[in-house]
């Protein structure tokens, strides 16, 4: 049971944290259209987390709001990968991350969606159909801008460049999957390491980028509550009004 | 574009089918000076849009649970909707939407004044989802009948959709005004900073509008500034006296004999000065979006030479 | 006592905001000596806020702690000019703002410090000579960017012209002011405001630099809780930790 | 700076100098080595406290009282000063505060891998100050009486600082440790987090570290990075009972017969990696630092060519 509200809980800070990079995109998107769909995937994610966190409370218990677990947890208690938390820079970095996530996201749901949890596999199938939009959306984008302009190429090759380190960090497991693996709620994420590398490569030679090094020195730690700075600074944002008035009726 | 001298007969036939309620279709004929009005207003309109998701998107980071930021960023996103909807009706009158959003960045064309006012609490917020949109939508109700198709059309679809934000505003609203104590207070003051301006978004007293009686006589608008802001008053403070809210406004009072509220006078230089670019946040709004166009030229530009070499490969291929 | 009270909180929200912002630079200034500099001026504003704080709170006679002052109130209940609460800029803004409001407080000050009241004006007499720092500070800045490269001179002209609307602000008076001026503890700006377009007038003119209109449209509000939308956020930075635990000592 | 070789009867008398306990002034004839050296070791530790401003510099803003942010500020104002005075003595090797700083930049100097690590909570901060703090005077007690004058005369000055600073930090670790279970809970996190990479500040065990004896043989170091970590250990274990926090190492023990605490190894593989640049940080502190550098390009560019317009204008005048 503590096992998988911590799966829950990493699966849904992921996509909490993500989502508020992206809604911070919302109106000054480099085009109306993408306002819109950065708009709509942020949406997804924040949705999707929102579901995750729901049902994270309710596989614990003790009778918290979703909401209790977002807007009351500081820095080293959140669960997300670094790559998530990091600002959202320019319109190449958001979209470098949203295909590196958006790929891992894609296999990992793949694979989820027959946990045998009913309740849970039926919002990963859900969710799912959102996520191959996502994928859809970022590796046409990338393709865009790899295939450019020379000004494009160079800043979304930067943009790999500088994301490729908290790659691996993606693929984290420890008991908390061990033992949710048995149980046949949890997927080996070696499984599809291969797959999404492959998948990745081949966007990037699509838009005529270099492949970074896949065996660099890796990031870790965001599982472990071990976070870059950039995640305190988001959160004291974040959680600022509803912390102020704990008593009050939000909703 | 240069106003033309139009043939007085084609004039005449259709003033008559306006005056039989007809709808002016894009590639129907019509007067110069009524497609040069509904050019100006329909991409301020659309601009309206555009500029507004910014006093709003202001809070969608701070939002206070996670169901109440997925609709605040949804309503942003509409909004978003809205523009890209109402750019394309302007379209259809020949207005290009890189042409029009220039002038919005020159800051040659108007938006609504009421996003040149800052948010300065999640009440804020809220408020302008009940009063705002509400506001928005007595004018847009009367512009879905509007003379012209396509503006019409787009004004029963986005209609909809803000009836919807209002309702959420309007709840929101009522939570805090029957919540703890620092949330009534925090809900009365964003309604005293923002009655006032949404007023104003009606525009001038009738006698001050030099384009109402145009537009009336060809079918745009069917109802003067004074006559929409009556029908705003008469609702909202309503609604306001429903869940506790006070109107800051000490000349407010019903008139049992017309069935209207009558209220007190507008601070006219206040409007005029936030119309020429001199509100709190006129300044603030233009860089924003001048700022996001900066910074995206060069994506815009990268999707243009993807989309030529994509074009020049499969004209080679053939 | 209660428009006193409101008097030195207007004087401490200016203070303390200020001093946030200069703080931003910290390890992030164009050279070492600026680092210092700047930490220095903000340690000035801050202490100097704190001062005021902690004799409002002295005043109002409630029992309450400065802290309580600072940390938990709202941007609408805040009371600096505008001015103050602007994002931090580039170094040529930064100084810009430094030049305008330090020549304010150096007049203002210079005035206050014969206040009818000993405490009050003990205070003010204090913190004048640090002033006198700031004025020189940002005046010999403004004269090496004003009269030193092409660059230099184009930013920091540029920031002037952002930043006019936001002066005549520094000169509002209201029923506050009037009953402490008859009580003889503050003092009637108008007396200064022509010296103190003179002093910015001739530091501009030496820099080489336009002097902006004076009589353009000026913005105003700040003093009663009207702001921009920059203090919310950065209250919210300000005040989340203190605000996420009430009941901890931070002392 | 290459290494050239020196008149042999020159380096005796040097190292007679050096034996005597005598003082080593700029002027002073010097090994070429021991200039190097000190230039390496000196320039390190300038950039560590630069460096260091950004980890602590990072909650300025979030200080939870008026007091303890200015007590913060003034600290990393403080370190600002330190590295100030440090590049100053490296300057007296002939060593320009540009061209050390440049090798920052470009990321071929080092400087104190402790400051690789993030702040993640305030508590990090009161951390720093009681361990890192504490670490850095063991450190710099020893460099003060090192055989370069200008040196060792910097480090009595900091040092004195820096004791100010590491009892503040105290001071506040032991409010929190005896505070509220959140503040207990924040504080305990922050010394599991700090304690390791702290105990790596002194460097690499003795028999791994090949500058230390030159460093010992001419009386710029007079003890080992073991018998400088061993003093850390037993003065900050005490302090940590003290107040009630938890030394994260299960190792730990208190040996009768030698007086001093025994302890756990240190993670060796991560030292390095963090020395090689593969920190949390590195990259981070490195970026803030060369943004910081450019984007104040144009201030620097601004006094330069201001000074010299004085310049001339003077030497016209005269």
């Amino acid at each position: 049971k503590e096992a998988f509200f911590e799966y829950l809980i990493r699966l849904a800070d992921d996509r909490l944290i993500l989502g508020h990079r992206l809604s911070e995109w919302c109106g000054h998107g480099p085009i109306l259209e993408e306002d819109i769909a950065l708009a709509n995937v942020a949406l997804d994610d924040i949705g999707h987390s929102a579901a995750l966190y729901e049902y994270a409370a309710e596989v614990e218990g003790e009778g918290r709001h979703r909401d209790d677990i977002v807007y009351f947890r500081d820095d080293v208690d959140y669960r997300n990968v670094k790559m998530v938390e990091l600002p959202k820079g320019d319109f190449g970095f958001t979209i470098a991350r949203q295909l590196l996530f958006s790929a891992f996201s894609y296999f990992l749901y793949e694979r989820l969606k027959d946990a045998e949890d009913e309740q849970f596999s039926g919002m990963i199938d859900k969710h799912l159909k959102e996520i191959k939009y996502h994928l859809r959306h970022s590796r046409e984008w990338t393709l865009r801008l790899g295939d450019g302009t020379e000004e494009s190429h160079d800043r979304i090759q930067a943009a790999f460049n500088e994301l490729w380190t908290y790659t691996d960090a993606l693929f984290y497991m420890d008991e908390v999957d061990e033992l949710l693996i048995e149980k046949g709620i949890a997927v080996d994420l070696n499984d599809f390491k291969d797959e999404w590398k492959q998948l990745v490569t081949d966007v990037l030679e699509e838009a005529t980028l270099e492949v970074p090094d896949f065996d660099q020195f890796m990031q870790s730690g965001g599982r472990k509550g071990l976070h870059t700075e950039h995640l305190g600074h988001l959160l004291a944002e974040m959680q600022h009004l509803r912390r102020s008035y704990p008593d009050a009726t939000w909703e | 574009m240069a106003e033309q001298q139009d043939d007085p007969k084609k004039l005449e036939e259709f003033q008559e089918r306006i005056d039989n309620g007809e709808t002016i279709e894009p590639k129907d004929w019509m007067p110069s000076r009524y497609r040069s009005q509904l050019i100006r207003m329909m991409s301020q309109h659309a601009h309206s849009e555009v500029v507004g998701m910014l006093p709003e998107g202001n809070w969608i980071t701070r939002a206070p649970s996670l169901r109440r930021k997925l609709i605040l960023l949804s309503k942003v996103q509409d909004e978003a909707g809205h523009g890209l909807y109402l750019y394309s009706a302007t379209e259809t009158l020949g207005a290009s939407r890189e042409e029009v959003l220039q002038q919005l960045l020159e800051g040659k064309a108007k938006y609504s004044s009421i996003f040149n006012y800052p948010t300065l609490s999640w009440a804020d917020v809220m408020v302008i989802g009940w009063l705002v949109d509400g506001a928005a939508i007595i004018n847009q109700t009367m512009l879905a009948r509007s003379s012209y198709g396509p503006y019409s059309r787009a004004m029963v679809r986005i209609c909809k959709e803000e009836s919807f934000h209002k309702k959420q505003g309007y709840e929101m609203v009522a939570t805090m005004a029957q919540g703890t104590p620092e949330q009534q207070e925090m809900v009365q003051d964003a309604v005293n900073r923002w009655w006032w301006p949404t007023m104003m978004m009606f525009g001038p007293h009738d006698d001050d509008s030099p384009n109402s009686a145009e537009l009336i006589k060809w079918g745009v608008k069917s109802k003067t500034n004074d006559e929409l802001r009556q029908s705003f008053v008469d609702r909202h403070v309503e609604e306001a006296k429903a869940v506790g809210i006070e109107i800051p406004d000490p000349e407010l009072e019903f008139n049992e004999e017309t069935g209207h509220y009558e209220f007190g006078e507008i601070d006219w230089d206040e409007f005029w000065n936030v119309v020429k670019g001199n509100g709190p946040m006129n300044r603030e709004r233009m860089k924003a979006k001048q700022e996001a166009h900066e910074n995206g030229k060069w994506v815009r530009e990268a999707a243009e030479e993807y989309a030529r070499k994509k074009r020049l490969q499969k004209e080679k291929a053939s």
